[in-house]
Parts: structure tokens; C-alpha cells; sequence
């Protein structure tokens, strides 16, 4: 499955810096409607892309707090969160919020 | 041209007039912008640019709230204030330059720190909130002093190249701690001092906010309520994306919420996101 | 923390500490903008904030073209100027103003009005161009000698309660003819003086032509060019649209483009728009 | 066929000052592989959601001078101007460069 991952806010610099991620996501699928969701994607992003301190990626099952998680720009809280079904050239953004001005 | 002049006085007409002639703003929204009043805590590189924007405008009376001393190393971003200030208070310095541009409105000079013991008293004085601080605990306190007293609060972060920008407990959208009940760890918490910024990010972030509280105080336009700026410099991207509302299982705006003025006043922020709420900042070794 | 300061002097490392820490643009980004000089065309709503973000970020040469004098209904949206000087010439405001904030950098003021006899000679000192002017004769005068003398080119619009930004010819980048190669009907130009402007719009709108001059000075980032940004303040919306590039049938910068110096300086701009290069100001009558 | 089309720059005053119009396009398919195209949609435009200075809007066969129009975020000169054919839910902006400052 073709995706588009994106990261900012600073959660770049687990991924060598880089921000915008296009990645084909392979996951078995049980069957026709099995579909992959976000609680799938994390664990791949977390093996795929982190390459540096997880644990300001992950916390527990979910991001840790204070990462903002958008699936085609819309808060993941709107659309199931870790339940959320992806389809293909789906957009998701982790973004960690900013506190500085 | 001849317009309905709705109590403004000549020298604000004159002052005003590429207001007055917008059909979407209008006498209205002036009359209106002039009887509101605005807080902005922070007159840092949010704050300067929103200051000015706010007192150009014609805010009726506006606030400033800091503690700091002008710095030379401040000067990169917070364009408010001029060298010959380096070492006087923010508050002055910003206040300065806020009337030096409209001698026609209230400027209110708050000389001291935020805490827990004077944020309703300060708070209570003002209709909207401008969050242009620069740390995680003193965000969840204007949040939470906003959500008791029922005011909207334009929020914005810079730090880096990036750029955030939302607007928290208005009209039923959801409050900072909806979004963010459990605060983030100390180590993601990067401040403009420890990391750095573009000078010209907060700006374009602190023209917003003062775009949004201008709305909100002109009765004009569509809030950025329920949906948020993320702003990428770098790259000039910008993304405007949908957030989640009001949260019923938020601690302050929620239907058990736990927040009021009592609890608001004893709650611990600094343990709460094991920050202090005013840094001391980081010195350069060159 | 240690870095090569790269002939950066102590008080330039102080004043500029939070750009230097920035990894994505650090020493070698603000050294590259001391070396860099940008001509800013209009102290006026877009130059106020483009022109405080030069002067703070360290712009080596910053440059100011205006012919303009201070007036009270300037102040909702002109930042850079007090009150004290209404009636003054704008651009020696607006120097005074960028002075106060950063003394370390130069300063240029050009008092005078933009014509074909000497913007070849005034551009050709700058190493990039900031179009903040506010009429169509005006900007096809700016892009062609841009194209004449190979300048890049941060243009911005604001009115009423809409903002507009790209870069043109820049890296092989369209120019402003490219895509406009037919002047508007002038009853389609609408002017902040006739149309009204909300005066935090230019606010934003002039620091993102600072932004992208400054990423273009410093060789950082993605510059804002193939691409429109496209601002709705009442709305809050912002779209970035991919833009044609470079048209090879261009009459300024095409394969068999006439444009050259003799030709820029004999083009007549306001026959070809049917507009003048300076209008005379509306009289509010209220 | 369901399009958004939507004007700026000082176009929707052109029409009752509305920036958004989610407007049904029918048009005469004459075979299968007939699509919409921008020509038409000018025309379909000009008939149904300028109400007011149709000069602002048309010129000729197209667009009047200043006016850019947008096809999904993207100039339609790149899409082949008038000829640019039209799929279900697209996005058409005609927008007003604007001048001031
Ligand atoms: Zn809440
Ligand atoms: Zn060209």
C-alpha cells in the first residue's frame, strides 16, 4: 500500500532529518476486508523509520504525548484513532506540538 | 463615498478609513475592534509582531504581559523593540512602541510573571487571550485560566522553521488540554532559546494570531476554531488541518471537568509537566 | 556549545545566537545574508513588516524605495512608521525605524518614485528585489528589469481581506509576464487607497516576502517559486498552487523575448496598462 | 458531474460575493470517452454563476487578462488551458491577481 508519511515539529530528527517519507506498506492481509490501520502503521513506522530514541515517538500502544496524529489532514481523534483504516495514497502526519514563540 | 459613521470620531475615520470601506469590515467591525480589549502574555517574537498589528488596528485597550529585560539577542526576532531599550523591561519597551504607532488607544503595561495567583485577576479585565509564550507549563495555565473564565485564546508556537497556530475554548471548540490531556516529556519540549529560530517564523506567526483575535473581536470571518495552521518555512508549505472538538472527558472543559477557580488555583503546573515555568536561559559557549 | 563562527565578530554572535544554533541554517545561513543586499520597492503595508524582518534578521544591505509621504490613514497597516512622522518622507521613516532595531547593518534610502530612467541603475546594487508596491504598471516595470538584469524577484499583494505571493525569475522560474502577458482591464486593479485592506493582511503577506528572501539570501529552503501562495485572512485559508513556469513564448524572458535594457528603458508602462504609475490618492468624503 | 468551483481575488463579487459554489455540471456526453472539458465549464460558468459584469470574467473564448485559473491547486496552463478535461469532484479556482500593497 502506497502512503505518504510525513513528520515535523521536530519528530524529523528521529528519521535522519528527513520530513516527507513515500513508503509502500506491506501487511498480510487475513482477508478481502481486512484493512490496514493505524495501530498496524505505528509499529511499521516505528521498525521502518525511527532510527533514533523511540520513546519520543512511541508510549505504550500509541504516540506519546504532545504528537498530534493527522490522516489526509484531519486529527486521527475524528476518524478512530489507532482503529483508523488506511487506503491507498493515504497522507498521515506525526507532529509533535510546539511550545516556543 | 459617505458611510454611516456609528460614533467614530473624525481623526479615527481618517485613521481607519481602509477599514471602514471594506464591505466585510466595515464601520461595524471597527466600532467593534475599538470597544474590545486584548491580552497578549509574552511580548517576546510572538508578541512583537502581534502587538503592533493589534495597536495599529485600533484594539480599544491592550494588554502586554512579561517579565523579561530586552536582550541583544532577542533583537533577531522581536522587532517591538529598538536597541535603545536593550536591558529595560519588555513591557515597557513594547508599551513604548504600541502608542508611538496609535497614541488613540489604552495600552496596559503588566510588568510581572504569570502565575497561578494573578492569571484570573489579569484575565478577568480582557475578552480575549494571545498565548505568545514560550514554554508547556505556562501554556496549560493560560488554557486553563481561559477555560474558567469562558475567554478564547489564540495560541501560537514558533521554534526552529515551523509554525503552529490554533485558537482554544471558543464558541465550544476544544481547549488546549482536549488536545493535549497528558503533557509531553520535558525532552520535546524545545524552546526558542535552547533551539533556536528563524526570526521572521514567530513573526508571520504573531500577524496571524493577530489576524484571528482581530476576527474574533470584529465579529468578522471564519475563526481558526477546530482546526489548526501547521506552518513549514523551510519548505514554504502550509497545512490547515481539522482537529477533534471539545473532549467530554477533558479534566478542564469536559463534563466532569475538575477545573474552577479554586482548583485552578492550586494546581501545580510545573510539577504537572515537570517544567519550571520560567526558564533560565541557555548560555552560548563561542 | 562550540561553533566556527566563520568571521562572524562577538556582538553578531550574540545578536544572532538563535539563527547560528539553527542546524538547517546556522553560521554559513546568516553569514551568507550579512554578505547580501535586498532592495525593498514601497514602504508601505507589505514593506513595513518585510523591511523590520530585513533589518532585524541582518540584511548586510537593505535598500528602501519610496516617494511617498506618512499619512495618518497609513498607520492601521504600516508598522514601521510613528506618528511622529506623519508628514515625513516614508522612507526615511522606515530607515530610522530599521536603524533603531539592528545599528550593525547598512541602510539605503532611495526618496523617490520607480521609473524606467532608474530602476536599471538602483536594481542592478541589490542582489535581490522585494515588489511591495500596490499598482499593475508598477510591477511590470519591476519584473522586466528583474529579468533585464537577472535579479530574483519576491513579489507580494494584499487587498481587502486577500493576500497573494510568489518569486519570479528565479532558477529558471517564470516571470511576472510569463503569466500575465496581458495587462488586467484597469477596472480590475483595485488599490488598498480605493478597495480598503485589513492591515494585518500585508502585515502577513510582507512577512512571508521577507521569509522567502531571506532562504534566498542565506541559500536555505525551498523558495515559494513555480508556486503561488494564495491567502483568504476571512476565511482562514491558505492554498500553495503549482504555477506554469518560464513560457517560452514570454515577451520579457522568452526564447525570442525583445526585453533588454534599451527596450525597458523606452517601454511605455502606463500606455501599456492604461494606468498611471502613481495614483493620486482617494479622498474619503465622510 | 459534482465540481467546486470557487472565485477570489475580487471574482465573487462577480457573483453575489460567494467565494464557494459545490455546483452539478450536466452537459451532453455525445460517447463514452466525452469528458467535460474547461471550455465548456467557462461557458456553464458564465451562464449560471456570473451574475453581474460578464466582461470581468470573459474575454473572447476565454478568460479575461489577470485572471489565473486553477485546476486541483494546479495552473491550468499545465493541463492544456481550455482543452483540460474535468473528472468528478475536482476543484476549479478562477482567481483576481491582485495589485495592492
Ligand atoms: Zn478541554
Ligand atoms: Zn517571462
Amino acid at each position: 500500500m502506497q502512503l505518504t508519511i510525513e513528520f515535523g515539529g521536530g519528530l524529523e530528527l528521529l528519521c535522519d532529518s528527513k520530513k516527507i517519507h513515500h513508503v509502500n506498506v506491506e501487511f498480510e492481509q487475513q482477508n478481502e476486508e481486512d484493512k490496514l490501520t493505524m495501530r498496524e502503521l505505528l509499529s511499521w513506522v516505528q521498525t521502518n523509520l525511527i532510527k533514533e530514541r523511540p520513546e519520543m515517538f512511541i508510549k505504550g500502544d500509541t504516540v506519546r504525548p504532545g504528537v498530534l496524529v493527522l490522516v489526509n489532514d484531519c486529527d486521527w481523534e475524528l476518524s478512530g484513532q489507532l482503529n483508523t483504516s488506511l487506503e491507498e495514497k493515504d497522507v498521515v502526519v506525526f507532529i509533535s506540538t510546539l511550545h516556543g514563540g | 463615498l459617505r458611510y454611516a459613521t456609528n460614533g467614530l470620531e473624525p481623526h479615527m475615520i481618517h485613521r481607519y478609513s481602509r477599514h471602514l470601506v471594506l464591505p466585510s469590515f466595515g464601520v461595524q467591525g471597527q466600532a467593534n475592534l475599538l470597544k474590545s480589549s486584548i491580552l497578549v502574555v509574552g511580548a517576546g517574537g510572538l508578541g512583537a509582531s502581534a502587538l503592533l498589528y493589534f495597536a495599529a488596528a485600533g484594539v480599544g485597550k491592550l494588554g502586554v504581559l512579561d517579565h523579561d529585560k530586552v536582550e541583544l539577542n532577542n533583537m533577531h526576532r522581536q522587532i517591538i523593540h529598538t536597541e535603545a531599550y536593550i536591558g529595560q523591561p519588555k513591557v515597557k519597551s513594547a508599551a513604548a512602541a504600541c502608542r508611538s504607532i496609535n497614541s488613540s488607544i489604552e495600552v496596559v503595561e503588566h510588568e510581572e510573571a504569570l502565575k497561578n495567583s494573578n492569571a484570573l485577576e489579569i484575565f478577568s479585565k480582557y475578552d480575549i487571550i494571545v498565548d505568545a509564550t514560550d514554554n508547556a507549563p505556562t501554556r496549560y495555565l493560560i488554557s486553563d485560566c481561559c477555560v474558567v473564565l469562558g475567554k478564547p485564546l489564540v495560541s501560537g508556537a514558533a521554534v526552529g522553521l515551523e509554525g503552529q497556530l490554533t485558537i482554544y475554548n471558543h464558541k465550544g471548540g476544544p481547549c488546549f488540554r482536549c488536545l493535549f490531556p497528558t503533557p509531553p516529556p520535558r525532552a520535546a519540549c524545545q524552546s526558542c532559546a535552547d533551539g533556536g529560530v528563524l526570526g521572521v517564523v514567530p513573526g508571520i506567526i504573531g500577524c496571524l494570531q493577530a489576524l484571528e483575535a482581530i476576527k474574533i473581536a470584529a465579529s468578522v470571518g471564519e475563526p481558526l476554531s477546530g482546526r489548526m495552521l501547521l506552518f513549514d518555512a523551510l519548505a514554504a508549505r502550509i497545512r490547515i488541518v481539522k482537529i477533534r472538538g471539545r473532549s467530554l472527558q477533558c479534566e478542564a472543559c469536559g463534563e466532569n471537568a475538575i477545573m474552577n477557580k479554586q482548583y485552578f488555583r492550586e494546581f501545580d503546573y510545573e510539577k504537572f509537566t515537570q517544567t519550571p515555568l520560567c526558564e533560565a536561559p541557555l548560555k552560548l559557549n563561542l
